[in-house]
């Protein structure tokens, strides 16, 4: 196996997913049509709560997606054949990362007018969303990728994984939708934005070692 | 592959849920060299397998590999070793070939057809791996052993739900590999038939 | 009366045999019946005195929202058919129209959301009418993801039948939305009991423009349940003469 | 004709983004339907035929 | 196997797995405090949309939990062996349902207080609240386990299941909340409320006898 | 258990994947008669197995069991059957008597101590599955053998994974249960060292 040989595979097994993919991005849609329901639909509820919506909408779809990230790898035993290769398993975990993060984030980025208007999204913040979007998922999908590995050997890990990475999910959170505030109320956003870049490229840099060091433990 | 390289096992003491599988294990495996591991259900034959490939760690002893220390970074080891156990990494929606492409993407499309021919599942090559019988998914696990030019083998009871015929290609294959100075190691219940063998018997 | 029909229908021999000449010359009539009505209604109809020109999306939105509801309730019946009788015909009837009937949502949505721009001033609003369309649209995409992600015929036909029947709620919420919910949207046009409001040059292109789209949606549903039943039933040896004998 | 020049046709008063928008919308999604029904009944078609030549061949 | 030895040894994989029932509560609350963080703090804004964030949490929750509902039976086989038990297939599912259900709902009711506090719900609204969850819980559990068992061959079967599933639970979370609003303005809502009882009977009905269809037709 | 008993399987035609796995196959087993499926891999053994219990459909022929058609409602002969797949419906969060409890709820508990001690698994009698070896939790499996009243016995591949001592154990098991009026049908790729059958050879 070559790193460019695992990259490949990895793409190819997407693709051939893209099913997945396609429901990945319902799913997004879907709760972003709960919330309007359930809560309230008028234009004075939403409109200030859009970006705040959005967010919740993108944390759960990545959740969904990135909680069996590395399940069917465990079971077919391709996992433990990783740790075998002789390659190095945090760069073999980020590829994976980068693969399943392109697949899913640069649909839903497709998507995001259209439901920014559904939600009465002020026009002048849209494309804050999207920087939001854009510097902080990465830190989703790297935070979420230990948690998915530490929780992979157990059969229902979802639940625990949640619990695991949430606490780390929230101030990205916190910080995207305060920059988002912020723009809607005209306040000076960038400071925000740099914290979420931050986020991004600290996990960017822990992220694979501890994947790597979870996917180890694994599989025993 | 190198002219003569050994593997050495010494003082091994694996654990595995608060029993002792073994201890104070210690046997050397030359090139040219093929090792059984035998034991009873349990034993901790597939356990040793996975100690050594580094799947988990022992908890003492040192493992040496071509007169290097890899106890702690198998790196060296797992370079040079190829290791197949109950469950073997084959991707279930990719098709048979991208399967093998996986693992060698250099193979040229002669050499993958011409292993696939040998191993009787050419005309599986586009069905994707789920959809086949537990004997051709492990056909499709050890054809890696007709691409790979890795010298040490590490197979965890490498002929269940071979059919007769495959175990007999299996068995020559393996000899042929050892003749070239390779090292095997396996585990099986079954008898062997043209294999000439090292036993180790672990007991539980 | 005899129900030697209904049998002969859960043929896919016979269907496609006796289907099999119909299909151009609805889709083509459809076509021209369509083009007429839409062209009528940009060009020649009056303009609205309230609205202006932009009601003449409604050209392309009422044939779309009629076709996007009746599409689903041919799917629930064809479900319920296929569930009770499990004839043969059912789910490629469902394979068939399930993506028609996703598009005619979709254009429903969008010239309405268009149209709702300048006539309510926003392009959503979440009322029940509006939304029960979005939740058919859903339905759709859930019946044509089904098909598309499950590998077993039997599991993904059971599975796609039952959705459609589980998803006929959702017609008579559409349908009466209106009435039962004060929304922003309007009520019916066309109504079996009394004389449309509008004048005639307004509803007839848009009775002709309704009437081509079904004819077309026909005749494209015919194609597809051609292609699928000859992809079902290759075994068949009629099957073969059947393509050979034309394909070449 | 309800315009009185081809300019108006096109301007629609005020409204002829949001009218030609979705008709263009509408019209390329029918088209788009219209093309994939086809492509499908060629597609599958063609398949069968090399199925049954390569079994009559075989 | 019998009825009852099956339903006991249900329990205790539940059970033995309790950290996954707490998980289900933790993500029901996580979901939750993600809403005033991400959003707004004020009670102005959460007063009126308190009834309608629990609601949503819930069905996100629920889906959470019933999504991997038979996965496990699937891979260890334990389904094909339901299957050819001889016992009825429909009445197994329903008993698996029962079991879930009751493994989270329970829980989930005696957090509620605490929650509905955190929200700000008006405290008249307090029983409503508690009504629609009893009433119209168990019909998102019967919806879901049809979905659940239909996409329990795909190794990714989640987004699936959610697409083919949320449309259902929509008109669950409309009635719900809308009884809840309407007693908040102090109208009536016991017509809302007997239309979940409906929705849950008419699952109720249906749903055992489509998801042991599924089941069957996905076990091959 | 009945006298006499037998499964008849008239026209079968079994198809997976677009391919036929056998067609028009006809076979009769009575009570006291051991089959054994043979063939190469993947000529549609498993299937054959999973098709008779129940679990895929045929598309066409007739199964006959105990004189009574159950190829539509296939409930007499599931009630009267036990079938153990590859993977035998072993829930790995729970212990091995857990696990068998759940199959046998009735079995007393010297019973159960009985068969475990047997199987040489009753030390295990604790332990969540997911910590078993694959012999040992294929001997999980085979214990409903010891513990069930059923007829028919659909085995595939039960001597997978076993050692010596399990393989021989199930073979006289095997043996009582035909000479007590007992069917058994099973498929492997191992000789058989004391069961007498009848060979059933699929060709793909
Ligand atoms: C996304 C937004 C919209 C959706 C989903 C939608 C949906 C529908 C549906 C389903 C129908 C068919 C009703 C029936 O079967 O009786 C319909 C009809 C109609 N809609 Fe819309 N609509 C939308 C926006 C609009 C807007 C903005 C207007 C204009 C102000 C409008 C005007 C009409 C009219 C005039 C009819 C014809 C009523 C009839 O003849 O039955 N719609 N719409
Ligand atoms: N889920 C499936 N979908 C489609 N085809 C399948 C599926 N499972 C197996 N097959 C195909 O059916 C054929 C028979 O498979 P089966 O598992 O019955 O073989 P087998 O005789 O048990 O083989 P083995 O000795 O390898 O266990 C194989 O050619 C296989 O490719
Ligand atoms: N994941 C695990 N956690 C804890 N203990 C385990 C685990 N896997 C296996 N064991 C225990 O370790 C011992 C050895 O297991 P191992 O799988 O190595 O046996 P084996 O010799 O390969 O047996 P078999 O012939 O059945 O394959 C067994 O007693 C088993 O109970
Ligand atoms: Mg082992
Ligand atoms: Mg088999």
């Amino acid at each position: 196996m070559t790193y460019f040989s695992y990259f490949k595979a990895e793409f190819l097994v997407l693709l051939r997913r893209k099913q997945d993919v396609i429901n990945a991005l319902l799913f997004f849609i879907t709760v972003i049509v709960l919330f309007p329901l359930g809560v309230s639909p008028s234009p004075i509820f939403l409109a200030p709560a859009a970006g705040g919506i959005i967010w919740c909408a993108l944390v759960l779809a990545i959740l969904m997606a990135i909680e069996s990230m590395f399940k069917e790898d465990y079971n077919d035993g391709s996992l433990e054949q990783l740790v075998v290769s002789g390659l190095s398993l945090p760069l073999l975990v980020l590829l994976k990362i980068l693969v399943l993060w392109s697949v899913i984030v640069i649909p839903l980025l497709l998507m995001l007018p259209l439901l920014s208007a559904m939600l009465y999204l002020p026009e002048g913040s849209f494309w804050v969303l999207v920087a939001t979007l854009l510097v902080g998922s990465p830190s989703l999908f790297l935070i979420g990728a230990i948690g998915s590995a530490l929780t992979v050997s157990l059969k229902q890990g979802a639940m625990l994984m949640l619990l695991v990475i949430l606490p780390f999910y929230l101030p990205v959170v916190v910080f995207a939708t305060g920059a988002i505030k912020a723009a809607q109320e005209g306040l000076p956003y960038s400071g925000l934005l740099a914290m979420l870049l931050a986020i991004s490229l600290l996990s960017l840099v822990l992220s694979p070692v501890m994947t790597a060091i979870s996917v180890k433990a694994s599989v025993n | 592959m190198q002219s003569i390289v050994s593997l050495t096992i010494s003082d091994l003491w694996i654990e595995r849920g608060d029993r002792d599988l073994c201890k104070g294990l210690f046997f050397e495996l030359k090139s040219g060299q093929v090792m059984r591991v035998l034991g009873e259900n349990g034993a901790g034959k597939s356990s040793l397998l996975k100690v050594i490939a580094g799947v988990i760690a022992p908890l003492e002893g040192q493992i040496q590999y071509a007169g290097q220390d890899v106890t702690h970074d198998r790196k060296i080891l797992q370079q040079d070793a190829i290791y197949i156990g109950h469950s073997a990494g084959i991707k279930s929606v990719l098709t048979v070939e991208e399967n093998l492409r996986r693992y060698y993407p250099s193979a040229s499309a002669d050499e993958l057809e011409a292993v696939l021919d040998n191993l009787s599942i050419l005309d599986l090559a586009d069905t994707p791996a789920k959809k086949l019988s537990a004997g051709q998914t492990r056909r499709v696990a050890l054809a890696r052993l007709w691409l790979s030019k890795k010298n040490v083998w590490l197979l965890d009871e490498p002929f269940a739900a071979l059919d007769i015929k495959g175990i007999a290609l299996l068995e020559s294959h393996i000899e042929q590999h050892v003749l070239a100075g390779g090292l095997v190691m396996l585990t099986t219940h079954q008898d062997l038939h043209s294999i000439q063998s090292y036993d180790l018997v672990l007991s539980p | 009366m005899s129900w030697a029909w209904f049998h002969k229908l859960g043929s896919p021999r016979w269907f496609f045999l006796w289907t099999k000449s119909w299909a151009l010359p609805l889709f083509c009539l459809g076509m021209v019946c369509l083009l007429l009505g839409l062209v009528w209604g940009l060009a020649f109809a009056p303009t609205d005195y309230q609205q202006g020109n932009s009601y003449r999306i409604i050209y392309i939105h009422v044939p779309a929202a009629l076709l996007a509801q009746s599409c689903y309730l041919s799917l629930g019946i064809a479900g319920f058919v296929f569930l009770v009788w499990r004839m043969k015909m059912a789910p490629i009837f469902i394979n068939a129209v399930a993506p028609i009937g996703a598009v005619m949502a979709l254009m429903a949505l969008v010239s309405g959301a268009i149209w709702g721009k300048p006539t309510w001033g926003t392009w959503w609003v979440w009322d029940a009418r509006l939304t029960s369309v979005l939740v058919l649209f859903l339905l759709y995409m859930g019946i044509i993801a089904i098909q598309n992600t499950l590998e077993d015929i039997v599991l993904a036909d059971k599975a796609a039948a039952l959705i459609s029947v589980l998803g006929l709620i959702n017609l008579p919420i559409i349908k009466y939305s209106v009435e039962w919910w004060n929304t922003l949207h309007q009520a019916a046009t066309f109504t079996l009991t009394e004389k449309p409001a509008m004048p005639v040059e307004m509803w007839m292109p848009l009775l002709i423009s309704v009437i081509g789209l079904y004819l077309v949606v026909a005749g494209l549903a015919l194609w597809r349940m051609q292609s699928y039943i000859l992809e079902r039933e290759h075994r068949a040896s009629w099957v073969k003469q059947e393509v050979v004998g034309d394909g070449l | 004709m309800a315009f009185d020049s081809l300019a108006d046709f096109f301007t629609m008063g005020t409204h002829g983004l949001y009218v030609w928008s979705t008709y263009g919308f509408s019209l390329s999604a029918l088209l788009i339907l219209i093309l994939n029904t086809l492509g499908k009944r060629r597609k599958i078609r063609d398949q069968l035929c090399k199925r049954f030549l390569r079994d009559q061949n075989a």
